[in-house]
């Protein structure tokens, strides 16, 4: 799975909980809460969502790696990375 | 013998209510006969001459030219000789009484005949051709009614509204004919649905008005707070949400619920509807929550039997909850025993909403828990400060059904609970 | 709309009628006013009063007792080049008329492939109420309002007495306007122009808990109705159709659309009504809309009683409305 | 005074009798109609009463009436009762047509009385079938039928003229013509203003007749009756006559003058008759005062007949429009179309 796939896989799960945000209304470094006006009901459904569909396995420990949209990207790159090989 | 008669303006024409006295063409005291010409009217159709019905003596001329009355108005006396005349004349005036009694019963005939509703006054018994009885056609009407018993009764209108909301029909109590269920009955449950040109618009805006408005003019709200500290509460759900998946994650909401629900089992008064002038205690524990949505507006579904729920199972519900109420642009739905009969409504704007939030009762209910945002506060524990964490608890009570007191020791009753997380 | 509201003038309906046919006669030479009894006598029901006097009679034309005879020439006449106005008496007298009305009139265009017009306006008194027994006081819009080529109106205000006959001369094709009798001795108020084209339907009330839909002679009784309705807290709207034929479909369904109930008030008899065919458009286009099953209250199927309190049994009243309406917003209906 | 006809003095003091009557009665009626007790239209026969009574006195029981809305007089000569007649025009359920039709449209099976109609010329057809019916049934009886001039301008007129001849129907046609159909003069509505002409031209035997003189009205319709019975061909009588009154009651009567009107009066049907029986020492003024008197005695009782009737009940107004047999089928009162 290249970078644009997990980015695209991002963006669907944030839709899968706020249907009208699109990839450029987002700031990719700016608090995705924020941004996306998510509250804690919808951040958590938001990363069951990626979860879901990228099964890598996130904790409660991991939920401040998914502060920003990058930093998202970014563990879920070194994840899928690890389960690859 | 002479007798004194009145010459009244005539009728004549299916549609003359009034005439015009244009000019007398006889003075008092003149003698006339029968069909002599005494006057000439004005009407839509023209100049008319009145003629006289007696041979007589014009006695007085009570109305003069140019002037317009009803018909019936009396504009002359005629003395006319009573011999000839007096039987006929005798017998016109018995009969003027006689008619006038007829036309009595004729309006009494009306009146006394009830309107009836038309298809009643058509279908005749065939056999004596009476009239049938109401009770007999009724029950014609609900044999064939009653015959296809699985079909649920609706209005297109609620069956339209039901497809799209995807509500169950067969939970709701019809008012219409023969049970049918119609607007009003499923009105309080869906925000009120306006079909537009082209589908369905959840008139949020208008129903939340309503609602609000009401609840404003007539529910007499009197408001209470109380500073809780979560420590423990937080420290549970820390070691709960331990490596545990977002789906499995528990938020503080869903430790609030439960609370809240076994605090009503003690204090039950907070818990029904105000109904009729009377407060009517639930037999349930069904509590909604304030979701708000992303375009704006609320919705407002119920978690049923809370008591009974444990916090994980309370906190997916939730979740679920959430996630289709804030997706119903893109097809998600509510089921309609999530937007029923709920007893008593948490609003919670969690991490970034106010202190304090003291909310507005939804009718028929009697009260409305306001959860404020968590914030760290220096806490005194015996005799140090300590840095905590606490939110303050809002109560808006029907002063018709609760007293300050009680409001009060059901706070009190509730902070208690938060303190003891894992009992919930 | 609101500007020509205040400088409106009182007057009866009749009068409305007649200023009508004056502004035709003066507006275009090639008008006149023909039918039995309008010059000299001055028409069976006062409408042509004068008018014999001042236009003479190559204007106002007196005829013969025979409908089919003079309403055919009527429509001659158009076909030739003329914008004939013809009175047939009343409506009971029309059925002798009916083969020119239909088979000529209504049919000529569409049958000639669109070379011939007639652009005719044949006028009748109609309805029931003045004890004229069966064969005077018939109700018969909806056969007219059948007939493909026909224009039917029926002005049931002052404004549409006086303006719909000069909007309906215009029209190329035939054009039926009907005149309850119960109407014409009613004062009304004309304002200085009309309150919309002929083929509109206007809602005379808004409202949103039931449509009432009527024309014609019904309206006066709907509006009393709508009137006390509003005491019982039952906010209804009234739909005057106006124009019969073609109908106004529009303006009918957003109102059903509103208030998702509808009464039609309908002089005619139910069987074959024009209340039956706006129930049938309703059910087709509205059906989704309806949260009770559509009302119709007409006469009652019976040749119409002299005695007045048959009569009166027979035709469509206040109080029936009322009651549908109370019955319909209760859910009971 | 026609000379064939046996001039009996009891007959002709008949004759007188019913005219008054007629006369009396229709007076009446336009008071009562002043007082509201009469409704709708109201359309009189004053001036026309020698041809109902000329023309009924030479009918036999079984022969058939159709008139027009001016009918009082043919009703009342034809033997319907003052006070159904009258109880008819106040509505009550003791009329002729239980009071369902009021002036127009009076009704009585047992008379053959099949009614006045209010559409001019409505009549003419149904004749010309009741005839064809007669014919078919081979029965004596023949159908006479009233109407104005005015209908003479309808085309039911040609038509029902047409079928009689073609048809050889047993139908006496009776043109009561009055010089006005409603507000237009007769030579303002037709363009051969000789009725009778216009019956000829159909190849039907027609005759025209003072309709003022009872007696002449008479013996021309015996010899009418006579040549129908025996040749079953139709036949056609113009009666020219005068109404002294409006078209209905509310008739401002702008389209003649009243001079004209005068004029006719003085050789009014009853003043003719009188004045020939008094002159011939037949009558003297007590005779009349006697016939007078006992008219007036039948109309006061005929109003207290009419002012006793009761109205229908609303339940019974869909009653009579199907035959019962046809309501029985359908097991429910109809609410219209056949079932």
């Amino acid at each position: 799975m290249n970078t644009k796939e997990i980015e695209r896989l991002v963006i669907e799960a944030i839709q899968a909980v706020a249907p009208e945000i699109e990839q450029n209304d987002i700031d990719f470094d700016e608090d995705i809460r924020e941004e996306c006006d998510l509250d804690s009901m919808d951040f958590i459904n938001y990363l069951a969502a990626l979860q879901k569909s990228t099964g890598i396995k996130i904790t409660e420990v991991d939920y401040p790696r998914f502060s920003t949209f990058h930093n998202a990207l970014a563990f879920l790159k070194i994840n899928i990375q690890t389960k690859q090989n | 013998m002479t007798k004194s008669i009145d010459i009244t303006m005539p009728s004549l024409g299916a549609d003359m209510t009034e005439g015009m006295l244009v000019e007398w063409l006889i003075k008092e005291g003149d003698k006339v006969q029968h069909g002599d010409v005494i006057a000439v009217l004005e009407t839509q159709k023209g100049a008319i001459d009145m003629e006289v019905y007696h041979d007589g003596i014009i006695t007085q001329l009570l109305l003069q030219p140019v002037n317009t009355v009803p018909v019936g108005t009396v504009l002359a006396t005629i003395e006319v000789i009573a011999a000839a005349e007096d039987t006929e004349e005798q017998s016109l005036n018995k009969s003027k009484q006689q008619s006038s009694t007829t036309e009595k019963t004729v309006t009494e005939q009306i009146t006394t005949e009830k309107i009836i509703d038309e298809p009643a006054l058509l279908l005749a018994d065939p056999l004596t051709e009476k009239p049938l009885t109401t009770t007999q056609q009724s029950h014609t009407q609900k044999v064939n009614i009653s015959t296809n018993v699985d079909t649920v009764l609706a209005s297109p209108v609620v069956r339209k509204i039901a497809k799209v909301q995807k509500l169950d029909l067969s939970v709701i109590k019809g008012s219409g004919p023969n049970g049918a269920v119609i607007l009003k009955d499923i009105a309080q449950i869906t925000q009120k649905a306006v079909l537009t040109e082209g589908g369905l618009l959840t008139n949020m805006r208008s129903a939340i008005s309503a609602a609000m408005t009401k609840s404003k003019q007539e529910i007499p709200h009197f408001y209470l707070s109380l500073d809780v500290s979560i420590n423990k509460a937080q420290q549970w759900l820390q070691q709960a949400n331990h490596d545990k998946t977002p789906k499995e994650h528990i938020l503080l909401i869903a430790l609030l619920l439960k609370a809240v629900a076994l605090t009503l089992i003690k204090y039950p008064r907070l818990n029904g509807f105000y109904r009729d002038d009377c407060f009517e205690q639930a037999s349930e524990i069904n509590i909604a929550n304030v979701i708000s949505l992303r375009t704006g507006g609320v919705v407002v579904p119920a978690l049923r039997n809370v008591e009974q729920l444990s916090v994980p199972e309370i906190m997916h519900a939730l979740r679920d909850m959430t996630r289709r109420s804030r997706a119903i642009e893109s097809g998600e739905r509510l089921r309609s025993s999530e937007l029923m009969n709920a007893t008593i409504t948490i609003t919670n704007m969690g991490e970034r909403g106010a202190d304090r939030v003291f909310g507005i009762i939804y009718p028929p209910q009697v009260a409305i828990i306001g959860f404020g945002k968590v914030n760290k506060v220096p806490q005194v524990c015996g005799d140090k400060i300590d840095i905590g964490e606490q939110l303050t608890v809002c109560l808006s009570a029907d002063h018709r059904v609760v007293d300050g007191m009680l409001a009060a020791k059901f706070l009190n009753s509730l902070a208690k609970k938060l303190q003891k997380p894992e009992q919930l | 709309m609101s500007e020509h509201r205040n400088n409106s003038q009182k007057m009866t309906y009749r009068e409305a009628l007649r200023a009508g046919i004056e502004q035709c006669l003066n507006d275009d030479e090639r008008t006149f006013l023909m039918g039995e009894d309008v010059g000299r006598y001055g028409g069976c029901y006062g409408v042509s009063k004068g008018l014999f006097e001042h236009y003479g009679a190559e204007r106002i034309i007196d005829t013969p007792l025979c409908e089919s005879g003079f309403v055919g020439v009527g429509i001659g006449a158009a076909l030739g080049g003329m914008r004939p106005i013809v009175e047939v008496m009343t409506v009971n007298f029309s059925l002798l008329a009916m083969d020119q009305i239909v088979n000529s009139a209504a049919t000529l265009r569409h049958m000639s492939g669109g070379q011939l017009n007639v652009p005719v306006v044949i006028r009748m008194a109609c309805g029931a109420g003045l004890q004229l027994a069966a064969q005077h006081s018939h109700s018969w819009e909806n056969l007219y309002a059948h007939i493909p080529g026909l224009k039917v109106l029926s002005p049931a205000t002052h404004n549409d007495a006086r303006y719909m006959l000069l909007q309906a001369i215009k029209d190329l094709d035939p054009v039926i306007i009907f005149e309850h009798v119960m109407l014409l001795n009613n004062q009304g108020e004309v304002f200085s122009e009309p309150e919309a084209d002929m083929e509109k339907a206007l809602v005379r009330k808004q409202g949103r808990d039931i449509t009432l839909l009527t024309y014609g002679g019904s309206l006066p009784k709907v509006l009393m109705a709508a009137a006390e309705l509003e005491a019982l807290n039952i906010n209804v709207e009234v739909v005057d159709l106006r124009c019969l034929r073609p109908l106004d479909t529009s303006t009918i369904l957003a109102s059903v659309k509103k208030t998702h109930r509808v009464i039609i008030i309908d002089e005619g008899w139910k069987t074959g009504s024009l209340a039956g065919e706006l129930s049938a458009i309703i059910m087709e286009q509205a059906f989704w809309y309806l949260d009770a099953p559509v009302q119709r209250i007409c006469t009652q199927e019976v040749p119409i009683p002299y005695p007045s309190h048959l009569e009166q049994a027979a035709l469509p009243q206040v109080e029936k409305i009322i009651s549908c309406a109370q019955r319909l917003f209760e859910g009971k209906q | 005074m026609n000379d064939k006809l046996h001039l009996d003095k009891a007959h002709l003091l008949e004759q007188l009798k019913q005219m008054l009557r007629i006369r009396l009665f229709e007076e009446k009626c336009a008071e009562l109609y002043t007082q509201e007790k009469i409704r709708g239209f109201l359309h009189l026969y004053i001036g026309e009463e020698a041809i109902a009574v000329g023309v009924m006195a030479a009918l036999s029981p079984q022969d058939e009436i159709v008139a027009t809305y001016r009918e009082h007089g043919h009703a009342l000569a034809r033997g319907l009762s003052m006070k159904s007649v009258l109880a008819e025009m106040y509505g009550r359920t003791n009329g002729c047509s239980k009071g369902r039709g009021g002036s127009m449209h009076l009704f009585d099976k047992k008379q053959h009385f099949y009614g006045g109609n209010a559409i001019v010329g409505g009549g003419l057809p149904l004749a010309a079938g009741l005839a064809l019916a007669n014919k078919k049934l081979k029965k004596t009886a023949i159908t006479v039928c009233f109407f104005g001039e005015g209908a003479v301008a309808e085309g039911e007129f040609h038509e029902s003229m047409n079928l009689a001849v073609l048809w050889q129907l047993p139908v006496l046609f009776i043109c009561e013509n009055n010089r006005y159909a409603m507000g237009t003069a007769l030579a303002l509505s037709e363009s051969e203003i000789n009725i009778a002409k216009k019956a000829q031209s159909y190849g039907m035997t027609a005759v025209q007749v003072d309709g003022m003189n009872v007696v002449n009205v008479e013996a021309v319709t015996t010899k009418a009756v006579e040549h129908i019975r025996t040749h079953q061909q139709p036949y056609f009588l113009e009666c020219k006559s005068y109404r002294f009154r409006g078209h209905s009651s509310f008739d401002g009567q702008l389209y003649r003058d009243k001079e004209e009107v005068e004029q006719w009066k003085k050789h009014g049907p009853v003043m003719q008759l009188k004045r020939w029986l008094i002159q011939n020492h037949q009558l003297n003024e007590k005779d009349l005062n006697v016939i007078e008197s006992q008219i007036k005695q039948e109309i006061v009782e005929a109003i207290n007949f009419a002012e006793q009737g009761l109205w229908e009940p609303v339940a019974d107004l869909c009653k009579d429009v199907y035959s019962p047999s046809i309501q029985k089928i359908n097991g429910k009162a109809d609410q219209g179309g056949l079932a």
